[in-house]
């Protein structure tokens, strides 16, 4: 055990800060910096700690590559289907204010959702992307 | 419903992606996407119908009017690449089932479709949009999704090809942003119809100057505009075959139309010309295409390449129309915009059918191949008698139209030129006729089947449609003689 | 930020050059605070610093960490940057001074978001307003780019060495 | 789930729900449900990480950690009004020193943050971890000698309980 | 009260940015990097924490100060960890310190020895 | 006036570190060189939101923070282990 | 079946065998029966629609409107309808003459063969019937394409290099040339219809008007004016009947066709005398007239001789149609007649001496005519006509170019008339003299000796095509006047 | 912000040419990010006690610049990664020279 001991227990106090920060950020992205990419984007940071320090194999365990693959078409598809909502719903395109009866709710909704759907793909895709960096070998080991 | 196709005909194949990736079963998610190309098509036809009847439709993204939110705006010049877009995904799809299956192993096809689904959409999302950022946005949809397609060819050099093109392509996906920045520092804003409308009434500032070098530089490196073209042939060449065949008859279309639009629509006319000697640039530029690309042509080995290069000659005629500034030469770029894409189109499927059997589109390895496929080797010399412009194919009516465009401007030797370079293009289809028809097949040659029906049916396809088109001009020409008419009109 | 990048066209250890890059990045960011671009500095420190950092990272793991040969000027590259950059200095030459309220860019559409983008969205922060309403369909295109860079890397990198088939030769 | 399990569990629910208000500053239904659903999810994914438990979260240290640190952070002023006199004397007042130190604490965590109190104090780093010993490396001989009259390690010690 | 939070910020942030410099040319001047990280945790102990504390100050019982706080305890968990890393990957790799005293291979207890029979 | 002096002092600290992210010569010389250009720019944030009269955005300097720590660490970890993935756990041996 | 019909069963027809020919590739029998009906079957066709021709009828049809105000138009006209004839009338024959050559001398490919053979002919057709510029243009590209694999047929390097020599200047010229002149007539005027008078006339002026003749006239690359002649020696390659009929008959009458109508139907007669931008055209017909038949009495290879015979008599051609006289242009309907009865009989000749005696060499060809006296005196009878000696057809054609340079006022053209009939004199006739009065080579004496070695005359089918066609030489020299009629229309209107 | 444009073109190092291009982007950001600074205006998300902010458009526009931005990077790093597996190098001229040893 070497720099590994300092790193791990480091880690495990930061983690669940790291995470709640990023859904923080997620979530208050109305009213200050931040949003669904940006908290995608420090979800992923933790998330890819983590794997630095306790490896990849791990991570997978945490979060399969089923679960990712998943995450990252549902929340796109989270995204468009909002759209798809309001036009079900006789508005255009990402037309919020049809979503509920009075339109500024209905564009608060639609913002949150979307950037729900938002921070999901980019999370998903950035530990994914992470994963397949980190999962490959060099091309002299393999 | 018919309210919301514009949006449907983008979003489909943007919803379809995930869907198929969430099916994986290969065949499903070739299901997903091929119903969702088709429905775009469906889309497609009908907002051509609605266009031509000289409405333009504009349609809001978000409910927020124009200058605010995203503007979707159709015109017949998008309405008709939105057609030729969707058109020749259709008919690609049934192809890309058997051909794609030969190419690849079997888990990854699903993240193909989707892949190949956002290209698509991309495309879609840059013809149909009225607002210059969105522009950008579908644009790097697109490019990225090519940038995958392509690096999943066979060769190693797809890869490097890939990468090349993501390098170049970012640069002049940077530059357009430069371009739509500077527009936007000097107008305030981003939607296309607003824009022609504020700088006319700015005038020819520096700025309007800047944003529109940075703009016609980041466009024609999109569109492979000799000498900007570097990226072109190798990313065609290595691809696999259906997305060779895809990206040859539709990408550079689109850029194309990018072109026309921020030429015509976004900066007046006037100004473009008027301010600078852009017709004499374009037009030097396009004939430099023209003849050093199918000189080039003329010396390649791959015949995939040899298509390559031809694109980037024929990519030359079509600017060379647009450079003209006149209706007729406008008129002209459109009619072979729509005939190079399905003779491309059906050239690169054939070249296709023949990697499927034979494994290989080195001229060297194929002689006599017009007597082992004849079907597949017919649809190649056939789509080739298009390039070279032969009469009663769609090819001669673009020549057609470009010529009286030239004779028009008064350019005559340029009329002159321009036929001149079909004679290289004479050439270089000449070899492929010796080697397929003109050459015993070599005796140790492996026993090589005619392509089979779902590969030969598309292009024979659109082999097919590029003779009807050679002959039944009105919906080409008719159309794209209005849009030249509505383009040049000012609509701003 | 000259500073940085210059170093980064001469130094060629790529190790730093990422970190030189990422440093460039954070300073950019810093920027954008000056200039009022709080969402944009997030993302930027989190992307630029962050995951592109990372990535690059790993493709060095994967790679090699030194640059080959050293660098020589290069003279048609050189002819090219300095059009460029002459043309976007002459292009700016025209607008309106730096920060002046009068320029076109804060009179058209941005007051009117500025206006009522609150109001109808109940969203204080116009960026994330116009970002995920007005121009929600733009962020809808980037959440795509961003699920096309996935699969692409999947796609490329993903450990599908299994399923090749047998006359799959790269190099035939 | 055992017992100890549980309480961390439920701690950290509760220290992650506070960091939220913390940095929340809205208080409406809406985002304080967001609050209460987010701090959930992260507990189940930390959980999930394996990471709950009393080196992750050291719940019985929360009074002496006080103390402790109060402590460290006069250590820490005057070690570096050290360093800075010899960083601007002429020169270089300075004789690097490697030493190895002993760390009495049998946590890995007491350990760490003897290290990590180690490195924080300027004039001192910490290289290395390992069999109950710490690799330093000194500015100076003083301070190298402040380090060996281990007092530090007692402070460290005596917080961990140990 | 205000003078007085004002003085103290301004006493606080003369620390602060006295400590940074001083730190920056410790990263010039020394000589190897066991010793320039030495002069690097000046800035981020004495120099960080004086500067964000007179931002504390300067904001009062605020969100804001919260914020800032959680800033100072991040930075004094992280900076001894990634601190500690480098210097570790430094030494693994093969970097190493330009000393006086190598006390290394001395053992604990005999350096304590030693140390008493000083 | 006192958040400009901070300001001033912090960009003279993350100048001088540059130099020696410059100078080398070792590659850890420069990670740590740009780990404090990291923490410096953290506090720059910090202080240029006070200068700006909008202090409530200091979520950005704590994600500065964050992201310089995770680089540092990544950098770190590929420099030793020349690999992402492995867990920290199966070090080689000095 | 109305003549309408019949133009378009006369393009269709062969068209249609040639889908037959190709799917009875393995039986030869079929194949080569179908390409006889077909041959006949056209020929019935085309003479039907004759006698409404005679009466001044133009039967017409329209369709396909693939460029707005450009159909694929076809109107029968007294030229096109006499070139129709002859090569519709002399695909029977050649049919023949092919049957016993290609057995006789066990070619390749010989499905391919008469494919596109039935194709070149289909092409002709339209180029004859073609009632516009441009389907004139179209067909004239479809019989380029379609002769270059009979060019190139035996596959060796020399038959490619050949053909791409053959494809590369009547494609070149075609495009770069002809389809711009075609392009600009369309820009100037508004129509390709082909009218009598001309349709340029009134709408351009003279220096632009001399550009369009030029571009014309060297766009119609088939005519084999100089300097773009080089494609037809190359051609030569190509087997005996391809030469005979089609590079006798249909590819160079269809050049010199298209020049004929050009300047009676997009120039106008009157037009053209009018600018006066035609004069160089004479003077290089001329020349090309003169220097070819030069050429020709160096060349020992018969076919080279008897190809640069065709550039000279094409010239003759070109030349009478550029007087823009009405004897002109009747000398040149005429000599498109003549010339190409009297030419394939020689070329039927060539071809028979080489199955037979497997010579293409003058010099080696000396008493050959001992061993084929039918041949000989075939190939007797062709050169006269060819030369323009009384009592062959040949002799009308030469008094009508004659008078016509009288009419037009260029009398130095009689001066080349008659000097380039006594070179050919010098170039045909000694060969027929080597035939009879020189004695055999020795070579041929060895192989004498041998049974299987002996010289005969050709297979029966070649020799029947030679008997045909030698007559239809003497047969025109008596009813040259009914072509006259069929062709004075033309001229009349014209108002000359 | 030209030097990263520089490193693009003029660099055969694959991975340099990345982070030139991650450089010459962000310049281009920056520029985007000035033409929306209003002297005297703060940061646009409305508060009490402001009355001038900055443009938000250029903001917004830029965030979407800059995510198309990193994914670009992340698809470039990858090819870098799969063509060092099949050329053994990254930079531009070694993989032309092993290119041009193999025919087409
Ligand atoms: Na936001
Ligand atoms: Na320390």
């Amino acid at each position: 055990m070497r720099s590994y001991l300092v790193l791990r227990v480091v880690a495990k106090l930061l983690m669940p800060f790291i995470l709640v920060f990023a859904l923080y950020v997620q979530f208050h992205g109305d009213y200050g910096p931040g949003g669904g990419f940006q908290a995608g984007v420090i979800f992923a940071s933790g998330f890819i700690l983590y794997s630095l320090i306790f490896g990849i194999q791990a991570a997978g365990a945490v979060m399969s590559r089923g679960i990712l693959r998943f995450a990252t078409a549902m929340g796109l598809l989270l995204y468009a289907g909002v759209g798809f909502y309001t036009m079900l719903l006789g508005g255009n395109y990402l037309e919020y204010d049809v979503i509920a009866a009075d339109p500024t709710k209905g564009q608060h909704i639609g913002i949150l959702v979307i950037e729900a759907g938002v921070g999901i793909t980019v999370a998903s895709v950035m530990i994914a992307i992470f994963f397949t960096f980190a999962g490959r070998r060099k091309a002299d080991q393999a | 419903m018919i309210a919301q196709l514009p949006a449907l005909i983008v979003v489909i194949p943007l919803i379809g992606a995930p869907l198929c990736m969430l099916v994986r079963y290969r065949d499903w998610s070739w299901t997903v996407a091929t119903l969702c190309t088709w429905a775009s098509f469906v889309c497609a036809w009908i907002i051509l119908q609605q266009a031509t009847s000289g409405n333009t439709i504009s349609y809001q993204m978000g409910g927020w009017a124009p200058p605010l939110g995203i503007e979707y705006r159709i015109d017949l010049t998008n309405a008709f690449v939105l057609l030729v877009v969707t058109g020749i995904g259709s008919i690609i799809m049934p192809y890309a089932r058997e051909s794609i299956r030969s190419e690849f192993g079997t888990r990854r096809i699903y993240f193909f479709y989707t892949a190949y689904l956002l290209c698509f959409c991309g495309l879609l999302g840059v013809t149909i949009t009225g607002d210059a950022f969105n522009l950008f946005v579908f644009l790097e949809i697109n490019s990225l999704a090519t940038y995958v397609l392509i690096a999943m060819g066979k060769n190693r050099r797809a890869l490097t090809a890939a990468y090349q093109y993501l390098i170049l392509g970012t640069i002049g996906a940077t530059f357009i942003v430069i371009g739509i920045g500077l527009l936007y520092a000097e107008t305030g804003t981003l939607n296309m119809y607003d824009l022609s409308n504020r700088i006319a009434e700015v005038g020819a500032s520096r700025t309007i100057g800047a944003a529109f070098a940075f703009l016609v530089v980041g466009i024609s490196l999109k569109l492979a505009l000799f000498p900007l073209h570097l990226w072109l042939p190798n990313s065609y060449t290595y691809a696999p075959s259906m997305i060779s065949a895809f990206l040859a008859a539709t990408a550079t279309k689109v850029a194309v139309y990018v072109l026309l639009r921020f030429l015509f629509t976004v900066f007046n006319y006037e100004l473009t010309f008027d301010a600078l000697p852009l017709d004499y640039i374009l037009a030097c530029l396009a004939l430099i295409a023209m003849f050093a690309a199918s000189t080039v042509a003329i010396f390649q080995q791959n015949l995939k390449r040899m298509l390559a290069y031809s694109s980037i000659a024929q990519i030359g005629y079509i600017v060379l129309g647009i450079s003209f500034a006149s209706s007729a030469g406008v008129t002209a770029g459109m009619v072979h915009l729509f005939n190079h894409a399905m003779i491309k189109g059906g050239m690169f499927l054939a070249l296709g059918c023949i990697m499927y059997r034979v494994g290989t589109v080195n001229i060297n390895k194929l002689d006599g191949i017009g007597k082992r496929m004849p079907l597949t080797t017919a649809a190649l010399i056939l789509g080739g008698f298009g390039l070279i412009g032969v009469p009663l194919t769609a090819g001669f009516i673009s020549k057609w139209y470009l010529v009286t465009a030239a004779l028009e401007r008064g350019w005559w030797p340029l009329g002159f030129l321009i036929l001149l370079s079909s004679l290289l293009a004479v050439i270089y289809v000449w070899r492929l006729v010796e080697a397929a028809y003109m050459k015993p097949v070599p005796e140790n040659a492996k026993v090589v089947e005619e392509a089979p029906g779902s590969l030969l049916f598309p292009t024979w396809f659109l082999i097919g449609a590029s003779i009807y088109f050679g002959i039944e001009t009105n919906l080409t020409v008719g159309v794209a003689m209005d849009a030249a008419k509505q383009l040049l009109g000012g609509l701003g | 930020m000259a500073l940085t990048v210059l170093a980064i066209v001469k130094i060629r250890n790529l190790f730093a050059v990422v970190m030189l890059g990422s440093i460039y990045s954070l300073l950019a960011a810093a920027m954008f605070v000056v200039l009022d671009a709080v969402d944009v500095a997030f993302t930027e420190a989190a992307v630029g610093a962050g995951i592109s950092t990372v990535l690059a990272l790993g493709t060095l793991a994967l790679t090699t960490d030194r640059e080959k040969q050293p660098m020589h000027t290069k003279i048609v590259p050189l002819c090219v940057v300095f059009l460029t950059g002459a043309a976007l200095i002459y292009g700016t030459l025209d607008l309106a001074p730096f920060g002046s309220p009068q320029a076109p860019v804060h009179n058209h559409v941005a007051p009117t978001y500025l206006l009522e983008a609150q109001d109808k969205t109940t969203v204080p922060n116009i960026v994330t307003a116009v970002l995920a309403s007005y121009r929600g369909y733009d962020t809808l295109g980037e959440v795509t780019v961003v699920f096309i860079a996935g699969i692409g890397v999947i796609l490329l990198l993903g450990n599908w060495r299994r399923e090749r088939l047998p006359e799959d030769d790269r190099n035939a | 789930m055992n017992k100890k399990n549980l309480i961390h569990t439920l701690s950290i629910g509760a220290i992650l729900l506070s960091a939220w208000f913390l940095l929340s500053g809205h208080y409406n239904t809406l985002i304080n449900t967001l609050g209460v659903l987010s701090c959930a999810a992260v507990v189940w994914i930390t959980l999930r990480m394996d990471i709950v438990d009393h080196e992750g979260h050291p719940l019985h240290l929360t009074w002496r950690a006080l103390g402790y640190w109060t402590w460290l952070t006069i250590e820490i002023i005057k070690a570096n009004i050290d360093v800075i006199k010899s960083v601007l004397s002429p020169k270089l007042n300075i004789s690097p020193t490697m030493l190895r130190i002993r760390a009495s604490q049998k946590s890995d965590l007491g350990q760490v943050i003897f290290a990590n109190s180690i490195t924080l104090t300027p004039g001192t780093l910490s290289v290395d971890v390992a069999n109950n010993e710490i690799l330093v490396h000194a500015l100076s001989k003083s301070g190298a000698d402040d380090l060996l009259s281990g007092k530090m390690n007692r402070r460290v010690t005596q917080m961990t309980g140990e | 009260m205000e003078i007085v939070l004002q003085i103290i910020s301004w006493v606080l942030i003369s620390i602060g940015a006295f400590a940074l410099i001083c730190g920056a040319v410790g990263v010039i001047r020394f000589p190897d990097i066991y010793t320039r990280m030495h002069a690097a945790s000046i800035t981020d102990t004495l120099g960080s924490a004086s500067i964000l504390l007179a931002l504390i100050f300067q904001s009062g019982a605020s969100l804001v100060s919260a914020k800032l706080a959680l800033i100072i305890i991040f930075i004094f968990v992280t900076s001894p960890t990634s601190s500690f890393s480098l210097v570790h990957a430094a030494l693994s790799s093969g970097v190493e310190p330009d000393l006086e005293h190598d006390l290394r291979d001395q053992h604990p207890k005999e350096q304590n020895k030693s140390q008493t029979e000083n | 006036m006192m958040f400009a002096a901070a300001t001033l002092a912090l960009l003279v600290t993350i100048f001088i570190a540059l130099i020696r992210a410059f100078l080398g010569p070792s590659i850890y010389d420069r990670i740590l060189a740009v780990n404090m250009v990291g923490t410096k720019i953290v506090l720059l944030i910090a202080v240029i939101g006070f200068l700006m009269g909008r202090p409530e955005f200091m979520d950005i300097a704590l994600v500065y923070a964050l992201i310089n720590f995770v680089g540092v660490i990544a950098v770190l970890k590929v420099l030793k282990y020349g690999d992402l993935a492995r867990s920290g756990e199966d070090e080689r041996p000095l | 079946m109305t003549p309408n019909d019949a133009i378009a069963f006369s393009i269709g027809l062969p068209l249609l065998a040639t889908l037959l020919i190709l799917l009875n590739r393995r039986y030869p029998n079929i194949r080569e029966f179908v390409t006889l009906v077909t041959a006949a079957g056209l020929f019935l066709t085309v003479l039907s629609i004759l006698p409404y021709v005679m009466q001044g009828e133009r039967p017409s049809l329209k369709f396909l409107e693939f460029i707005p105000g450009i159909y694929l138009g076809f109107e029968v006209e007294p030229l096109g309808m006499l070139f129709a004839l002859i090569a519709s009338g002399l695909w029977i024959v050649t049919t023949f003459y092919s049957i016993g050559y290609m057995r006789g001398h066990h070619e390749k490919n010989q499905s391919r063969f008469y494919a596109c053979f039935a194709i070149a002919i289909s092409s002709t057709m339209g180029i004859c019937f073609s009632g516009n510029m441009l389907t004139l243009f179209i067909f004239y590209e479809m019989l380029t394409l379609s002769t270059y694999p009979l060019v190139a047929h035996h596959q060796t390097k020399e038959a490619k290099n050949a053909g791409r020599v053959y494809l590369g200047i009547l494609i070149s010229t075609s495009i770069g040339f002809l389809l711009l002149a075609i392009l600009w007539t369309w820009h100037l005027t508004g129509t390709l219809d082909f009218q009598i008078g001309g349709i340029l006339s009134g709408k351009v002026d003279g220096p632009i008007a001399g550009i369009l003749l030029f571009l014309y006239m060297y766009g119609i690359g088939k005519a084999a004016l100089m300097p773009i002649h080089r494609w037809l020696p190359a051609a030569m390659v190509a087997p005996t009947p391809v030469s005979a009929l089609l590079h006798a008959v249909a590819v160079v009458k269809a050049g010199v066709f298209s020049v004929v109508k050009v300047l009676v139907y997009i120039f106008g007669t009157d037009f053209l005398t009018n600018i006066k931008q035609d004069d160089w055209l004479m003077y290089i017909a001329a020349f090309t007239l003169i220097s070819a038949s030069c050429v020709a009495i160096k060349k020992d290879n018969l076919k080279a001789r008897l190809a640069y015979s065709t550039i000279s008599q094409l010239a003759y051609i070109v030349l009478g149609a550029a007087l823009a006289t009405s004897a002109g242009i009747l000398g040149s309907g005429l000599h498109i007649a003549m010339h190409a009865f009297g030419k394939i009989t020689l070329f039927f000749c060539a071809g028979a001496i080489l199955v037979a005696a497997h010579k293409t060499e003058i010099s080696e060809m000396d008493g050959l005519g001992r061993r084929m006296p039918f041949t000989f005196i075939a190939f007797l009878i062709g050169s006269m006509s060819v030369i323009g000696l009384p009592p062959m057809g040949g002799a009308w054609s030469k008094w009508y170019l004659m008078i016509g340079s009288v009419e037009a006022g260029y009398i130095i053209f009689i001066l080349v008339l008659a000097v380039s009939s006594l070179l050919n004199v010098a170039y045909l006739l000694p060969i027929v003299g080597r035939g009879f009065f020189r004695p055999l080579t020795s070579t041929e004496y060895m192989d004498n000796n041998k049974d299987e070695g002996v010289i005969k005359e050709a297979p029966g089918f070649c020799l029947l095509a030679m008997g045909i066609t030698s007559l239809g030489c003497i047969v025109l020299f008596f009813y040259a006047d009914t072509i006259v009629r069929l062709i004075e229309p033309v001229v009349l209107t014209t108002g000359q | 912000m030209m030097a990263g444009f520089y490193i693009v073109i003029a660099h055969d190092n694959l991975i340099k040419k990345i982070v030139g291009l991650n450089i010459f982007q962000a310049a281009v950001f920056v520029m985007y990010i000035s033409f929306g600074k209003v002297a005297g205006g703060t940061a646009p998300i409305i508060a009490e006690g402001f009355s001038a902010y900055s443009n938000p458009l250029p903001h917004v526009l830029i965030l979407t610049a800059i995510v198309v931005g990193v994914a670009t990077t992340a698809l470039g790093l990858a090819l870098v990664v799969r063509i060092n597996e099949e050329y053994g190098t990254i930079e531009d001229d070694e993989i032309q020279a092993a290119d041009d040893e193999q025919p087409q």
